[in-house]
């Protein structure tokens, strides 16, 4: 199995965990990764708010420059997927627009068909490898934890390619397969309005905090995330959190690769647990049953 | 006096002209479909904080009161989460009917005052425009800097965290060729055309 | 031709379904193109290919064909057969230099009066961007041409019985 | 075949007010017909299907000896039999008259005055040329059968059944379950009078079991129908219902010895709130009154391993667990489609979280639960068997949405307002009504609208946007919590709520399309069969002798549906008491002479009207039989059909015609 990777500016910053548990858990199932040269910025929420057709042009340059490869394009941060796949879809739908974009790529000396397909790495996980494959690979479960899947908006919305925007199972399925026990919740992809953190921060406080009691509430010990954006959100803000939602305790916030890359047996370099200022290795040690002998 | 002001609405308040325009922009289409059912707003997690709910932006907008509209808050508080889009009976792209609405209202500055996001989009448009990537630490700090430097003060501990977690970062991230985007951005324009300088 | 040149396309639509529907179109006041000329029949099935060549050959610019969605047919099965004639048809019309978007075979039930006045407008611009058809030009023009191939033809043997 | 008299064609065209006139220049198309040859005299005038405008018609034909007319009008659909009518009183065979159709097809759809007019000329043209080679025709006479079939025993179709014995005709009754009564026969009350409606119902339901015009066929469906107008033959097949319906006497011995002492299956007639044993009957008041056997949950059906108890018990001998299905033939002469309608699956917006949240319930389930002899014994309770305190109706569930159903289902409103009182009523709970559009705009409804407001039942405006069990807020905690915009207001609010309850737009059956197909009419595109005319013909179908009632024509509440069925019982009996049909003489016909009898056109016809005379070695066609679709004309490879009307020649003609205007 071959992609191409985008991964965007938060994976290369606040979301470097993210990056390195991804590409050590495509490692270890054999996926070559190949990160696009010279790729840009989204564009995000914030450079649509300005100009819609630069946006436009500024996402489907990644798209050209993954046609270029004639591989299936895989962007691990939702806001980055969903932008990516909103793009394509709007060239598809509006071709007018979408050919003057094309002239603009095409003077940059690159093609655009819309060729290429948009991936998440919980697609590629869930219906390329399978689940099957994953369990298989698996050398320490984590029996016992209970794990919080949070899908956030974007991966599912407005496009749903690969699971039931209403009642998303990927990633619980793939915590099932490492081990883990999926918390049902009824706020799995409702926003947590990570694009406000940095300028509204109350709102976006309150916007996770209702999400962490809620998880906390039905039993969750760790928060899964697959968006940079959620994951961080999640986590870096508990402490103001706390002043709003007094009921809260510090819960880890992971992305469901590291977990996945723990349970392989990988060490700290691909896990990343130290990169949280919640502890996440405490509550695994805590938490997760020791197998019984020989049942491995 | 007393804080009273004039509510009600004469036709010289309205543009005759503002909702063709937001429905020229694709993905704007369907406004004119709205039953006025409030399911967006039911469905949206920010309208805790909106002072009109996204109902009420879709029918000010369809009815042409433009000043409204684009000094509300509410198309500021939309994070694009399109749960509303999903919902809608009348299948309306309210999330792009948002985007058309800050656009228009960066267009012609007529933000609300004191609303920090029109101010960080600018600033992420620049960066972008300039370097290709973001640097999501360096963009909070040069915002925050720009825009509410007591609030930089208070965060210092958030700080102290990421650095701990070694997540902190002030590394300016950019692309290797930024040349190769700004010769592709340079040849597409909005009808309109960008932000007023 | 003149220089106001305008297709003119013919159109034979089943008595039940897209005629109805073109009727709806008119109630409902869908406003469309008006070079479609409307022949009745009481069945898609009833339509001869030869309907078909006939338009083509008295002037027609393109030829609509309109009838019940298959399943639907108010005579059972009447529109499998127009698509089984439909088929061929549109090959011998391409081997006569026909374009293909200058024959069209539609599917409108009695309900669909905004389908008559997409297929209609639709139509009528594709014909329009193609031009002129001008089959009874060319037919003389084929005719000049076996007339000479013939006289020619004529010639050489003449020459050999010398 | 040689005609030698001379074509004497008068042209009509009609101003239709201003209909036409204002976009097409009648008076020029006028003028250019006037040149055409065979034309005698050309006009134009204002109201062509007037009493006025037909006598210029026929003084002309008498005066001018006109042999052929042309009317430019409307739609033939519409006025072809007015303008037939008028040249057969000026004693003119009525298919020497050809319309051209100048309004829905011209001044309607064009804006462009010129362009119209030139297309209104050439269409004239066509039909010019076309009508100098009609020849006369004559409608055949087909008597009635006076039986008529209604398929479906809801309210719709017992009200038409009961209307057609009472008139003295035999009516065959055909239901596919159990027993009559349909949904209405699940229904507490009925809005806005709150009478009950078994009380209602269930007389009419007994006055179908005795009244001897009627056979009642249950578990019946039908399986073929054949013929045409007057004429229909059908193939019904009976499903077993395990039970003899000539010896079972409704005494229920057999339910009570029934090796299942408990009742185990989910009870469909109550919606799954009550369990039955495999042998039951539906509910007290079935009719008829008869035990019927699922066969997917009786063991002896099942394994044929059991002690048949149930056999013991019957002193009668009525158990059959060998029956099979039975095909019935009958001979009707017209047919009333009642199938009805049915509700919409709420799983399908999980936003409701019906199935996911105990106590999200249907409409349909609280009307069972409210009815007296219900499951619950007219006990409103949450599914733990509490009493709920707050109680929230969601209307519009299913219905005007694009992702789900357009239309507006048209009385939930009503079915709500009215569980709204009766849930009120049974629990004294605090009750919220969720609605887009309030729409009361029946008899009386309106009024009842106003009783609720003043119940103090409370009304807010907005469509539900999810139910959730997750609060926000301590009074949040183990309710579900309804969040909403109250429109009205202009905020949005979250309301914890004890039960909510979906109010079910109402869906085509899910077999509306075989049926469609069976009986060969039409369907709208969300799948409710297709009247003939909105206004003028609402009950009649595309095909003649086939009439509609009730639901399945599209969703109306049960004054509206008895109307409907009283209609269509009286198109049947319009019919019966004519006495005989005229069929369109639109029929094909085989010239003997040149038939090579190559069979090709025997497979063709989907009516079997097509049979090969092997003495003479030529195909005949059964002219009762025949349809007049033409599917064998176009394809008989020596051209030896014909279609009377559309010959081949005259089609050639209108078409050359038509294009030959430039």
């Amino acid at each position: 199995m071959k992609y191409s990777y985008f991964p965007g500016c938060s994976l290369k910053g606040t979301g470097k965990a993210y990056e390195k548990s991804f590409l050590a858990v495509c490692k270890a199932l054999n996926i070559e990764i190949n990160e696009l040269d010279n790729w840009n910025c989204c564009g995000a929420t914030a450079y649509m708010s300005v100009d819609e057709m630069k946006a436009l042009g500024l996402s489907a340059r990644n798209l050209a420059l993954a046609e270029a490869r004639g591989l299936d394009l895989v962007a691990p941060c939702a806001a980055c997927y969903g932008i990516l796949i909103h793009t394509w879809d709007d060239m598809e739908k509006y071709p007018q627009r979408g050919d003057q974009v094309k002239a603009g790529l095409d003077k940059a000396g690159l093609k655009y068909t819309g060729k290429v397909k948009v991936r998440h790495p919980l697609d590629v996980l869930c219906n390329d490898v399978g689940l099957d494959k994953i369990k298989e690979k698996v050398k320490r479960p984590l029996t016992g934890l209970k794990l919080a899947s949070y899908y956030g908006c974007r991966i599912l919305r407005p496009i749903a390619t690969f699971d039931n925007p209403e009642n998303p199972r990927s990633m619980d399925d793939l915590m099932e397969a490492i081990g883990g026990t999926p918390v049902e919740y009824p706020l799995k992809t409702k926003c947590c309005s990570a694009s406000h953190t940095g300028t509204l921060p109350e709102v976006g406080q309150q916007m996770s905090g209702i999400l962490i009691r809620e998880m906390e509430k039905r039993g969750a010990d760790i928060i899964v995330t697959g968006c940079p954006l959620c994951q961080f959100n999640l986590e870096v803000f508990q402490e103001p959190i706390r002043k709003r939602f007094p009921e809260i305790r510090p819960i880890p916030v992971v992305s469901f690769t590291q977990l996945i890359a723990y349970a392989f047996g990988l060490g700290e370099n691909e896990c990343c647990f130290k990169n949280h200022t919640v502890p996440v290795q405490k509550v695994i040690d805590e938490k997760v049953k020791p197998v019984a002998a020989g049942a491995r | 006096m007393y804080g009273i002001k004039r509510h009600i609405r004469y036709d010289s308040d309205r543009d005759n002209n503002f909702s063709d325009e937001i429905m020229a922009v694709p993905g704007c289409e369907n406004l004119d479909h709205c039953i006025q059912c409030g399911t967006c707003s039911g469905t949206c997690p920010l309208s805790i904080y909106m002072d009109l709910t996204p109902r009420k932006v879709i029918n000010l907008t369809r009815a042409g009161f433009k000043d409204d509209v684009l000094s509300c808050h509410t198309i500021w508080l939309c994070s694009s989460c399109y749960a509303c889009v999903c919902q809608c009976p009348r299948e309306i792209g309210i999330t792009d009917i948002m985007y058309a609405l800050k656009q228009r209202a960066m267009r012609e500055g007529k933000y609300p005052k004191g609303m920090p996001t029109p101010v960080l989009a600018r600033v992420f448009y620049n960066t972008v425009s300039n370097r290709g990537r973001i640097s999501e630490i360096r963009l909070v700090i040069s915002f925050l800097g720009r825009a509410h430097w007591q609030r930089l003060i208070g965060m210092w501990k958030i700080g102290l965290n990421l650095m701990s977690s070694k997540r902190f970062s002030l590394k300016a991230e950019r692309m290797d060729r930024p040349g190769e985007l700004q010769s592709v951005l340079s040849v597409i324009n909005s009808p309109n055309g960008g932000v007023r300088k | 031709m003149s220089e106001q040149w305008d297709p003119k396309i013919l159109a034979i639509f089943c008595n039940w379904c897209t005629y109805t529907a073109a009727d709806l179109a008119g109630v409902s006041r869908l406003k469309y193109e008006p070079n479609v000329r409307v022949v009745r029949v009481m069945c898609s099935g009833r339509i001869d290919p030869q309907f078909v060549l006939t338009a083509f050959a008295s002037g027609a610019d393109g030829v609509l064909i309109g009838g019940c969605h298959p399943g639907d047919c108010h005579y059972v099965e009447g529109n499998y057969k127009t698509l089984r004639r439909v088929t061929l048809l549109k090959r011998m019309l391409q081997d006569f230099g026909i374009e293909p978007d200058r024959f069209r075979l539609e599917w409108i039930s009695a309900s669909e009066g905004d389908r008559v006045q997409k297929v209609v407008n639709d139509m009528v611009a594709k014909v329009r961007a193609l031009g002129p058809l001008n089959l009874p030009g060319r037919i003389v023009e084929w005719d000049k041409e076996v007339e000479h191939m013939q006289s020619e033809i004529d010639a050489r043997e003449g020459v050999a019985h010398v | 075949m040689e005609n030698k008299e001379e074509i004497r064609i008068g042209f009509y065209v009609c101003h239709c007010g201003t209909n036409i006139a204002s976009v097409i220049d009648v008076a020029s198309v006028a003028e250019y017909v006037s040149t055409l040859p065979n034309v005698v005299l050309a006009k134009d005038y204002k109201y062509m299907c007037s009493e006025p405008g037909q006598d210029l018609i026929i003084a002309d034909i008498k005066e001018h000896r006109l042999n052929r007319i042309v009317v430019s009008a409307c739609s033939p659909l519409l006025h072809e039999p007015t303008f037939r009518g008028a040249a057969r009183r000026a004693g003119l065979n009525p298919f020497y008259v050809q319309m051209v159709n100048i309004r829905e097809h011209g001044s309607w759809v064009h804006e462009d005055r010129a362009k119209a007019t030139e297309k209104a000329k050439a269409l004239a043209r066509g039909a010019i040329g076309r009508v100098a080679l009609h020849k006369p025709l004559e409608k055949r006479r087909v008597s009635v059968n006076p039986d008529v079939m209604v398929v479906g025993a809801g309210i719709a179709g017992i009200q038409a059944a009961l209307t057609l014995a009472k008139a003295g005709k035999r009516v065959y009754l055909i239901e596919r379950e159990p027993t009559i009564g349909g949904h209405m026969a699940q229904f507490d009350k009925t809005f806005p009078t709150l009478d009950c409606a078994a009380c209602i119902l269930t007389p009419k339901m007994s006055d179908v079991r005795s009244h001897p015009n009627i056979t009642l066929l249950t578990m019946s469906e039908v399986e073929k129908i054949e013929g045409f107008v007057g004429n229909y033959k059908v193939t019904v097949k009976k499903n077993p219902r395990y039970v003899d319906e000539e010896l079972c006497v409704g005494c229920l011995d057999c339910i009570d010895q029934c090796v299942f002492k408990q009742g185990k299956f989910a009870d469909h007639f109550n919606l799954g709130l009550s369990k039955r044993k495999p042998v039951y009957i539906p509910f007290p008041q079935a009719t008829p009154k008869l035990v019927v056997i699922d066969p997917k949950a009786c063991l002896q059906l099942m394994t044929g391993k059991c002690k048949q108890s149930c056999v013991d018990a019957c002193d009668r001998g009525a158990i059959r667990f060998d029956q099979k299905p039975e095909h019935i033939q009958i001979e009707v002469g017209s047919v009333i489609i009642a199938t009805g309608y049915k509700t919409f699956d709420p799983r399908r917006m999980p936003q409701y979280g019906y199935g996911q949240y105990e106590n999200v319930f249907t409409s349909l389930e609280v009307e069972r639960m409210v009815t007296a002899s219900g499951p619950t014994g007219g006990h409103i309770a949450l599914r733990n068997g509490e009493k709920p305190k707050s109680i929230g109706l969601i209307y519009c569930v299913g219905s005007r949405d694009n992702r789900y159903n357009k239309w507006c289902s048209r009385v939930c409103c009503m079915t709500a307002l009215k569980l709204g009182h009766l849930v009120k009523e049974h629990t004294g709970a605090e009750v919220f009504n969720f609605y887009i559009d309030m729409r009361a705009a029946g008899k009386g409804y309106e009024e009842f609208y106003h009783k609720m407001l003043e119940e103090g039942i409370h009304f807010i405006r907005g469509k539900v946007a999810e139910i959730t069990d997750w609060a926000m807020t301590p009074e949040e905690e183990g309710h579900l919590v309804v969040r909403v915009e109250d429109t009205l207001a202009g905020v949005v609010r979250r309301i914890p709520i004890d039960m909510v309850v979906l109010v079910l737009g109402l869906e085509p059956q899910e077999d509306s399309r075989e049926v469609q197909r069976m009986f060969n009419i039409s369907c709208s595109t969300e799948g409710f069969f297709l009247e003939k005319h909105p206004k003028l013909a609402p009950v009649s179908t595309n095909t003649d002798g086939i009439f509609l009632a009730g639901c399945c024509q599209g969703p109306k509440d049960i004054p509206d549906t008895v109307a409907q069925a009283g209609a269509a019982a009286a198109e049947c009996l319009a019919l019966i008491d004519k006495g005989y049909v005229e069929m369109e003489p639109m029929t094909s016909f085989v010239v003997e002479e040149e038939c090579s009898g190559c069979k090709t056109c025997i497979n063709l016809c989907p009516y079997n009207a097509i049979t090969r005379d092997d003495v003479k070695g030529v195909a005949v066609i059964n002219e009762a039989l025949c349809k007049g679709c033409g599917v064998c004309v176009s394809a008989c490879p020596s051209g030896s059909i014909k279609q009377n009307l559309f010959e081949d020649d005259e089609i050639f003609r209108e078409i050359q015609e038509v294009l030959a205007y430039v």
